[in-house]
């Protein structure tokens, strides 16, 4: 899938540096970030919570709460243009339009004062210049595409009306709108059982292949990933420690982390007598370790990992990891 | 740093230093309040006012009560700091004896308003059932009243005296204490750590006073600062009507009573000045500091 | 005598000047004349009003047969003179003026003043005039334009009770007596009288027009109308005149001041028929020793309460009796700041100091409680002066105030529930002791303090009954010397009474009982 | 909606009948007999007792207070003591004016309030956010009187900009502009402690929305700022503001017994005033039921608009 | 008391089957929640959070319980501790019915079986040191005192890897998995010989769950512990129960040992369940999805007959009318559903 194309990246971040500070002092929750989408593509996020995953979704769209949070550095092109030093004004075109996103929460993501229909004709009418007829026309029949039968009705009701399901199916109506080149899909079923996930795993696969979009998802879930995405970068306390295609990470996966992250949950598919797990908690991002971030945690620490922060090495075929020990390997 | 137990083996890493320092909560809580600029100044101006009050025997220079008619309404000198009254009064010493008085109608008003409150909204809130309908109606008629029409006809047709009218506030304004711990009781009773408790088997009133009351503490201590400043205000309210605490009792309220006078007002600007003043620096502080003890006993802080 | 020359009147200059030049060229005609007062009325039936916002409408819309004038001297007004009285004192003949009408037109005559003076021994009038009336054996016309009346007993009294308003028997003459009270068609929605100006609106809450009558018996008033305009307190009143949006406001006592300092207003004043004073319960044991009751008052130092508290717009008194009276005697004993004195009659009466500095007597202290209304800033500070003052001879007050009703409902029969009381007396014209001081009126009436001296008793008894001015004048001085002995209140003082005028005002008379006086003569400077 | 205003309006009935037996027995349990102070203490006994009879004095307090309310419910809240005129006439006169003064001074503190507090919620910590929030501060804490005291003592007296009271100017013609002129001072003062209240609570809540997961919603659709604090957050914001009107009612209505002895407007708070001071029960009960409504009323129309703000609720 | 009981009863073969006597048995348990409405407030409906659930737990085991959001896990899991009274049916611990015992007579029951909450955050209470979140237990049962008592919970924390000398602090002060330690800790305090787990992973991140997990297995060993452990993740149930009930709507569908119905799972619902399950491998191939139409009916109104007929892809006429009882179809594994055999209850 990859091979024959052309490769110009849609999207490409690089070095993202996002902050937020508190009482005055820098938290690099998001610290040298780069990653590469394109059209057709689904980049998988994962990382445990915290580990800076919604913070650099945000940073895309620039909708880092402020004050607070603020780009430190990075750029993020887009289709060529760097979002980071777009005018505010021109963002407004971009959002919703060229990018769009939707959340974990579908319960908490919709206006519950505001119709189904008004909320998803409110893009088109903004980005499309509809008229308000033609919106709600247009709404209902996205509606359709993601499967809702009444769609008719849908438009008139409020999401309160709806189960979680079809509200995360309303969400992603609405990101597809417009037809975006990008979307970005922030934990899109964390919130919802196995079954309806199931549901939306799959309208989110038919959607890929009709769309063409190239797709964010941020998932903490390595089904998930397994099941949807095409490339994965892993990342832990606001770093990217691992990243290669989804195959090559399931397979031959590199970095301490993330092997442990696949030990440690268990398979359906397999009788473990015991789980692997990593000890220890996440670093909060005030007391991030000098060194490795993985440090405190890590089975195979060495006394570097202390001092030194490692670099992203390139280990294999598109397969970068962030580990002193491949450099060890190297030597 | 490892655990001794062989049970758990995989557990090295639990480590003093991935929690940070140690905070207690008194600690967390006062700084909160500490950030917010508003909330010292109106500790502060509060702490000085309630201590000047209560030393006031020793601070005052004059006795408050001690008329002298040839020296009516002097302005303000080196011996009436803050001019004198209409009966040749000290200000000065007579705000800070009227500080007493305002400030005890304020919290005996606030103690007796927020033990009924807090009392009936718990019972309310932790039983549910008939005695939480038999409350809340109660409450629904009670703050329903028009209340300070109630207050003026009760201090109006029963003579005013402090205690009247401080029983007067309390049992017309308990109803928003009950309504906020009721609604903190119902919450914080579906807390797991107080079903923890009843899988422990701890009694009903244990459970109230130890697991949920202390949590329901911040919006109630939050309310019962406001609530003082608010007694205050309403006894100059009905000062203002001849209805407070009556002289020569000094209250802050009362002070302004006789300062209504126009001819106080125009050529004695000192004597309405400075008991409205205190009145309105009181309430004022009272108002910020509860506003920061709002935001610094935030459960939230705690909770993530 | 001597009543009227205590009266005087302080103007400012600059009002001086307009109203001298102004007084050359004669009263103007015209204009609207603006009185602002807190006080609204509830009737404008002169038979059933009490209060005196009422009074003041009244003033203005009806006529009697005499009305007293500010020398307190009775004077004829829709009678062309002073009574005729027979030689018993029981037949009293008034002779009308024939040029007398109602607002309605309706011409004035004797059988308006029979109807409206039957009313009063009438079993159903339920009225607050009863006790006026009681020597009132009948009234009769004689003629078209006289009227005689009929007393079962000569009554001195009398000559000043034929100053009621005449009810115009034509539309109040079919109703019965016991409905007229409530009569609001009347009463309160359209009052009929033949006074000087009629009755024009009453916007409730706000003000209330009167509209000058043309065929008024002295001829059509200057004013085009005068409107009262009501406030929510005396300091309203008082900024509306000074910003020029009021021409009269009775001013307060402890507001002269401001009003004095106010550019070119008038401040009309004269010495109220009135006296303040302290009175002492005598049904507490405390009170009952006439040696405490003269040493309380020779703790208290009237004249600098006087001088501070009034500045000075009051005269320090010593009997229950008004300087302007006919009646009034200064021979009576006085009781003045004497703190040495007051203890050594303290002492007398067998009161030691405590421990604590309080007199005690009997192991009883020498403490009580001072009650006044909390509505008088004046008197409720009397109290708490009244405090200071006493404390030096070891007595202890404790000021009380109470809202007014509650305060009449504990010191009037049945409770007479106090120790000692600040208030006031408005006295009538006719200096009659008998309500306050016989010992008769303590069960029902108005001897709240229950004093009782059966030598007071027996003067006052028929002094009314003596139709000598000056025989009667002798026998009350009797009475003002044992009452100024006894001391059974210490009399405070005779207040002023302020009234603000603006600068356009011209022929106002001030009077010492009643706020509009001879509205007709007002004039405004145009 | 039919059903749940019903229900609703039920529910207003036992509180108001509650209310109505208390302050009843207050005014039963007081000392002595009111109606007897504004009687000649010198009148006969036939007479006082006719006149005790006229009002209804001399039956026992639950008979009382049966009459009284079957009287209520047909609009007769019997006869003033000492205007002895139907309380309702006596109202009517006056209630008018209170709630112009309530309704202007509603709408000057939403004026003011809410879109102050819209502003501090999207800048906040800065310098007018500070600013609004001490003089919200200040706004609560002033004695009402005070502040009106001293607006008359500057802009009126000193300044001359505004009448010192009253509704209209004397005999002038009926003018819109001359009303208002009478009513911003006294509806200032009145508004004051709300507009102070409201413009916190409209703070803190757009803070709160501000802060939902939908604004990012929005935010992520490219709508620009302003459609998404007025289109998305307003409408959530100002549903707990509903709230506080109903709750600023009951104050204001409470205030209006202050502002309107001082300024002397002619409504029921002073009419009120007086009544107490002349113990004129049967118009302290009145105004105290009406009291009671408005406020019940206030809280009936919260949840209403509260309703309609919000699907979520149910009816 | 098995006499009560009727005859083809899925509790007597249980018992039957199992080595010892069940150390909780659960019969006909309901557990409905009022629902108020109307003009008078009036109770107008339920919601049946529980319906009609019979089984039992033996000693030493892991009983998991699976099902969506709403199903009434969390509802049986409390009312099994009677923080909920049961509507009807009955709770035998040990040989003894606990089902209507008052509140006072609750105290011993209290101390055998003790329950591990979801949210880390809400389970502590946060003005209180975690010193005294684990006295008491002590407390509220009377036991130790003074130093023993301390001792204790220095014991108790180590237990479940925590240093003791951090029982001073507060629990904001710890992160989730510590926090859910804690939590455990506490519920051991007493020594129950039953402990119900509900959702205790639930809230944790994957590299923090499995920490959890491992500690409840090492106290399961050493303590002899039985779990009755509430979840939603099908792996985490698979990984750590002996046996598994799914349920549906407070109903019991399939309730078999662990591997029995990972592998011929026989319930439509189950099945679905088990297909939902994101692959663990890009490379799996799995058999189609069954997708499942439409959503959960609220448990306040639930479908007539069985209760699954509106989403199952096999439903017929017959489930639409009957609801299915609990049978066995295979050793010990049990099936609400009419595709297996023929059931005699009518609705
Ligand atoms: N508005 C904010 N203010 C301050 N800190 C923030 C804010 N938003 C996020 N953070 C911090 O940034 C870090 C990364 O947060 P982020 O939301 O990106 O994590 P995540 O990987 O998306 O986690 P999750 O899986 O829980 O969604 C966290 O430590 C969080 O505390
Ligand atoms: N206290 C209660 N009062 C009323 N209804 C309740 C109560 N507790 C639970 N319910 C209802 O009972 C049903 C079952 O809820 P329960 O919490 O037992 O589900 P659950 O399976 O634990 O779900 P989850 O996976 O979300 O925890 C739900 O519809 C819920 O709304
Ligand atoms: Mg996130
Ligand atoms: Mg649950």
């Amino acid at each position: 899938m990859l091979e024959p194309k052309q490769y110009r990246p849609l999207l490409s971040v690089n070095n993202l540096r996002t902050s937020f500070f508190r009482k005055g002092v820098e938290l690099p929750v998001v610290d040298d970030v780069s990653f590469e989408v394109s059209s057709g593509e689904t980049l998988a996020i994962v990382g445990e919570s915290g580990s800076g995953k919604s913070v650099t979704s945000l940073s895309v769209m620039r909708l880092i709460p402020s004050p607070g949070g603020r780009i430190m550095g990075g750029e993020v092109l887009f289709d060529g243009m760097d979002l980071t030093m777009l005018p505010e004004k021109r963002m407004y075109d971009v959002r919703g339009n060229e990018i769009a996103m939707i959340f974990q929460d579908p319960m908490s993501s919709l206006n519950p004062v505001l119709t189904i229909g008004e909320q998803i004709a409110e893009s088109l009418r903004l980005h499309k210049g509809l008229s308000k007829g033609k919106a709600m026309h247009k709404a209902i029949e996205i509606l359709r595409t993601v499967g809702f039968a009444r769609a008719a009705e849908i438009v008139n009701e409020y999401p309160h009306q709806l189960s979680g399901g079809m509200r995360q199916r309303v969400m992603i109506a609405m990101a597809m709108s417009c037809n975006p080149k990008l979307l970005i899909a922030d934990e899109p079923t964390t919130a919802l059982d196995v079954t309806v996930q199931a549901q939306i795993l799959d309208l989110m696969q038919n959607l890929k292949k009709e769309f063409n979009s190239a797709i964010i998802l941020i998932t903490h879930d390595l089904g998930v990933v397994a099941e949807l995405a095409d490339k994965v970068i892993v990342m832990y306390a606001g770093k990217v420690v691992e990243q290669a295609s989804v195959r090559e990470l399931f397979n031959n996966p590199q970095h301490p982390y993330t092997r442990g992250l696949m030990q440690s949950v268990p398979k359906l598919d397999q009788d473990e007598d015991r789980l692997f797990s990593i000890g220890g908690n996440v670093p909060t991002p005030d007391n991030f370790p000098k060194g490795c971030r993985f440090c405190t945690r890590c089975p195979q620490v060495m006394p570097k990992c202390h001092q030194q922060q490692p670099e992203l090495i390139k280990v294999g075929d598109n397969h970068l990891s962030r580990c002193f020990l491949h450099e060890a390997a190297d030597v | 740093m490892t655990s001794k137990d062989s049970v758990i083996v995989d557990q090295p890493f639990v480590a003093q230093d991935q929690l940070g320092s140690h905070r207690p909560l008194w600690r967390i809580t006062l700084t909160k309040f500490w950030q917010n600029r508003l909330a010292v100044i109106g500790l502060v101006l509060l702490s000085i006012i309630i201590i000047s009050a209560l030393l006031a025997p020793w601070i005052a220079p004059h006795d408050p009560n001690w008329q002298n008619l040839r020296m009516r309404l002097q302005p303000p000198s080196a011996e009436f700091w803050l001019g004198t009254d209409h009966l040749g009064r000290d200000i000065f010493s007579r705000l800070l004896f009227a500080g007493r008085v305002s400030l005890f109608v304020g919290f005996s008003a606030m103690l007796g308003a927020i033990t009924i409150g807090t009392t009936l909204g718990a019972i309310a809130g932790y039983y549910g059932g008939r005695v939480d309908a038999f409350i809340m109606r109660t409450v629904d008629v009670v703050i329903s009243f028009p209340s300070i029409f109630l207050l003026i006809t009760l201090v109006a047709i029963f003579q005013p005296s402090i205690d009247k009218l401080i029983l007067s506030f309390a049992l017309l304004s308990w109803t928003g204490t009950a309504r906020l711990v009721r609604g903190e009781f119902l919450t914080l009773k579906q807390r797991e750590y107080v079903l923890a408790a009843r899988t422990l088997g701890m009694s009903n009133m244990s459970i109230i006073f130890r697991q949920i009351l202390p949590n329901a503490m911040g919006p109630i201590i939050v309310a019962a600062t406001l609530a003082v400043g608010g007694f205050i205000l309403a006894e100059s309210a009905l000062s203002f009507l001849g209805l407070g605490v009556q002289p020569p009792t000094a209250s802050w309220g009362n002070m302004l009573t006789n300062a209504q006078s126009l001819n106080v007002f125009r050529n004695a600007w000192w004597y309405p000045t400075f008991p409205g003043l205190m009145i309105f620096i009181t309430v004022l502080s009272f108002n910020f500091v509860g506003d920061g003890l709002r935001d610094a006993l935030d459960p939230k802080v705690l909770e993530r | 005598g001597g009543g009227a020359d205590q009266a005087n009147t302080t103007t400012n200059n600059q009002a001086e000047s307009v109203q001298s030049s102004e007084a050359s060229t004669g009263p103007a005609q015209g204009g609207n004349f603006v009185i602002a007062t807190p006080g609204e009325p509830i009737t404008f039936n002169e038979l059933y009003y009490q209060d005196s916002a009422s009074g003041d409408v009244i003033s203005m819309i009806h006529a009697g047969l005499i009305y007293i004038d500010e020398s307190f001297e009775v004077q004829p007004f829709i009678a062309r003179e002073l009574p005729t009285i027979s030689d018993d004192g029981l037949q009293w003949t008034y002779h009308l003026r024939e040029d007398v009408k109602f607002h309605d037109g309706e011409q004035l005559t004797a059988e308006d003043v029979v109807f409206t003076y039957s009313i009063f021994n009438h079993p159903d009038y339920s009225g607050p005039r009863v006790s006026d009336f009681e020597l009132l054996d009948s009234v009769v016309a004689l003629d078209p334009f006289t009227v005689q009346f009929t007393l079962t007993e000569p009554s001195a009294k009398f000559a000043t009770q034929a100053g009621y308003g005449i009810l115009p028997k034509h539309i109040l003459g079919e109703v019965p007596v016991a409905e007229l009270g409530d009569y609001r068609a009347y009463n309160v929605e359209r009052p009929i009288g033949a006074g000087p100006f009629k009755f024009d609106s009453w916007t409730r809450g706000q003000n209330l027009v009167v509209r000058a009558f043309d065929d008024f018996f002295l001829g059509r008033p200057h004013l085009d109308s005068i409107t009262t305009r009501f406030v929510g307190d005396q300091n309203a009143a008082i900024l509306l005149l000074q910003t020029g949006q009021a021409d009269y406001v009775i001013v307060p006592i402890n507001e002269v001041e401001t009003v004095r300092a106010i550019p070119n207003v008038q401040l009309e004043s004269t010495l109220a028929l009135r006296y303040d004073y302290i009175g002492w319960n005598m049904r507490n044991p405390l009170f009952q020793d006439r040696r405490v009751r003269q040493a309380l008052t020779h703790a208290i130092d009237r004249q600098e309460i006087v001088e501070t508290i009034l500045n000075d717009n009051a005269t320090v008194a010593h009997a229950p009796v008004s300087p302007l009276s006919w009646a009034y005697n200064d021979n009576v004993p006085q009781f003045n700041y004497d703190v040495e004195r007051a203890k050594e009659l303290l002492a007398e009466a067998g009161w030691v100091p405590g421990p604590d500095g309080i007199l005690v007597k009997d192991g009883k202290r020498f403490s009580f409680e001072m009650l006044s209304n909390d509505g008088n800033v004046v008197r409720r500070d009397i109290g708490v002066i009244a405090q200071q003052y006493l404390r030096q001879v070891g007595i202890e007050v404790r000021p009380a105030q109470m809202e007014w009703g509650a305060f009449i409902e504990r010191i009037s029969p049945p409770n007479y529930n106090f120790d000692s009381v600040v208030l006031a007396w408005g006295l009538a014209i006719d200096p009659d002791p008998q309500a306050i001081w016989h010992s008769s009126e303590i069960e029902q009436g108005l001897n709240q303090i229950s004093y009782s001296n059966p030598v007071v008793d027996a003067l006052i008894d028929g002094n009314v009954s003596i139709m000598d001015q000056a025989e009667r004048a002798e026998r009350l001085g009797k009475v003002w010397y044992a009452l100024a002995e006894d001391q059974p209140y210490t009399f405070l003082y005779y207040p002023q009474v302020f009234a603000g005028l603006s600068p356009r005002v011209n022929g106002f008379t001030q009077h010492a009982r009643v706020d509009v006086f001879k509205p007709y003569q007002w004039w405004l400077a145009q | 909606m039919f059903n749940y205003l019903l229900r609703r309006l039920i529910t207003v009935i036992p509180i108001l009948l509650g209310i109505s037996i208390i302050s009843f027995a207050i005014m039963q349990a007081a000392p002595g007999n009111p109606a007897v102070m504004t009687m000649d203490p010198t009148i006969s006994a036939e007479a006082r007792a006719r006149q005790l009879e006229a009002l209804g004095l001399n039956d026992p307090i639950p008979v009382q207070y049966v009459k009284w309310l079957s009287g209520v419910v047909r609009g007769d809240f019997g006869l003033s003591y000492t205007q002895r005129r139907p309380v309702m006439e006596m109202i009517l006169e006056r209630l008018p004016n209170t709630l112009l003064l309530m309704l202007v001074a509603t709408i000057l503190a939403m004026l003011v309030s809410i879109p102050i507090g819209i502003y501090q919620a999207r800048k906040r910590g800065s310098a007018l956010d500070y600013g609004a929030t001490v003089f919200s501060f200040a706004g609560l804490a002033m004695p009402n009187f005070w502040l009106a005291m001293m607006l008359i003592m500057l802009l009126s007296v000193q300044m001359g900009w505004f009448p010192v009271g009253g509704v209209s100017t004397l005999g002038a013609d009926f003018s819109i502009l001359d009303r208002l002129h009478h009513l911003i001072l006294p509806a200032l003062v009145l508004a004051t402690s709300d507009m102070a209240a409201l413009t916190r609570y409209t703070r803190s809540s757009m803070i709160d929305v501000l802060n939902q997961d939908y604004i990012r919603t929005a935010r992520a659709k490219g709508l620009v700022e302003r459609t998404v604090v007025y289109r998305h957050g307003l409408r959530n914001g100002l549903i707990p503001i509903v709230t506080i009107f109903a709750l600023m009612l009951p104050t204001m209505i409470g205030g209006s017994v202050i502002v309107e002895t001082i300024f002397s407007w002619p409504g029921i708070g002073r009419m009120f005033i007086s009544a107490v001071f002349e113990r004129d029960y049967p118009v302290i009960m009145a105004i105290t039921m009406i009291a009671a409504v408005l406020t019940v009323i206030g809280n009936l129309i919260a949840d209403i608009c509260y309703a309609l703000l919000d699907p979520r609720i149910e009816y | 008391m098995s006499d009560s009981m009727p005859n083809n009863s899925p509790l007597q073969s249980f018992d039957a089957q199992g080595q010892a006597q069940p150390l909780l048995r659960v019969e006909n348990l309901k557990k409905h929640f009022p629902i108020y409405g109307g003009l008078l407030k009036r109770q107008i409906g339920s919601v049946k959070a529980v319906d009609d659930i019979s089984f039992v737990v033996r000693p030493g085991e892991t009983l998991g319980l699976v099902g969506e959001s709403g199903c009434g896990k969390s509802s049986l899991g409390r009312t099994l501790i009677r923080l909920y009274e049961p509507s009807s049916g009955k709770i035998v611990f040990d040989g003894h019915d606990v089902s209507n015992l008052p509140e006072s007579k609750l105290r011993g029951f209290r101390q055998q079986v003790q329950m591990v909450f979801q949210d880390p955050y809400s389970s502590l209470n946060p003005r209180k040191t975690i010193a005294t979140i684990l006295s008491e237990p002590f407390a509220a049962q009377g036991l130790y005192k003074g130093k023993e008592r301390l001792e204790r919970i220095d014991h108790l924390l180590q237990r479940v890897g925590l240093n003791p000398s951090l029982k001073n602090r507060y629990p904001h002060e710890f992160s989730g998995g510590q926090r859910q330690r804690i939590g455990i800790a506490r519920a051991l305090a007493l020594n129950p010989k039953l402990i119900i787990a509900d959702e205790p992973v639930s809230a944790l991140d994957v590299s923090i769950q499995s920490q959890v997990l491992n500690i409840l297995e090492d106290l399961q060993d050493e303590f002899k512990l039985t779990y009755l452990f509430i979840a939603h993740d099908l792996a985490v149930v698979k990984h750590i129960s002996d046996r598994i009930g799914v349920m549906y709507l407070g109903k019991m569908m399939e309730l078999a040992p662990k591997r029995e119905l990972y592998s011929s799972p026989k319930h439509p619902y189950t099945q679905a369940l088990l297909s939902a399950v994101p692959k663990a491998h890009p490379d799996e191939v799995r058999p189609d999805r069954i997708l499942l139409k439409g959503d959960l009916p609220s448990p306040a109104n639930p479908p007539a007959g069985c209760v699954f007929h509106t989403r199952c892809p096999k439903a017929t006429e017959q489930c639409r009318q009957r609801t299915p009882v609990l049978q066995e179809v295979a050793n010990d594994h049990w099936v609400a559903c009419h595709l297996y055999g023929e059931t005699t209850s009518e609705q």
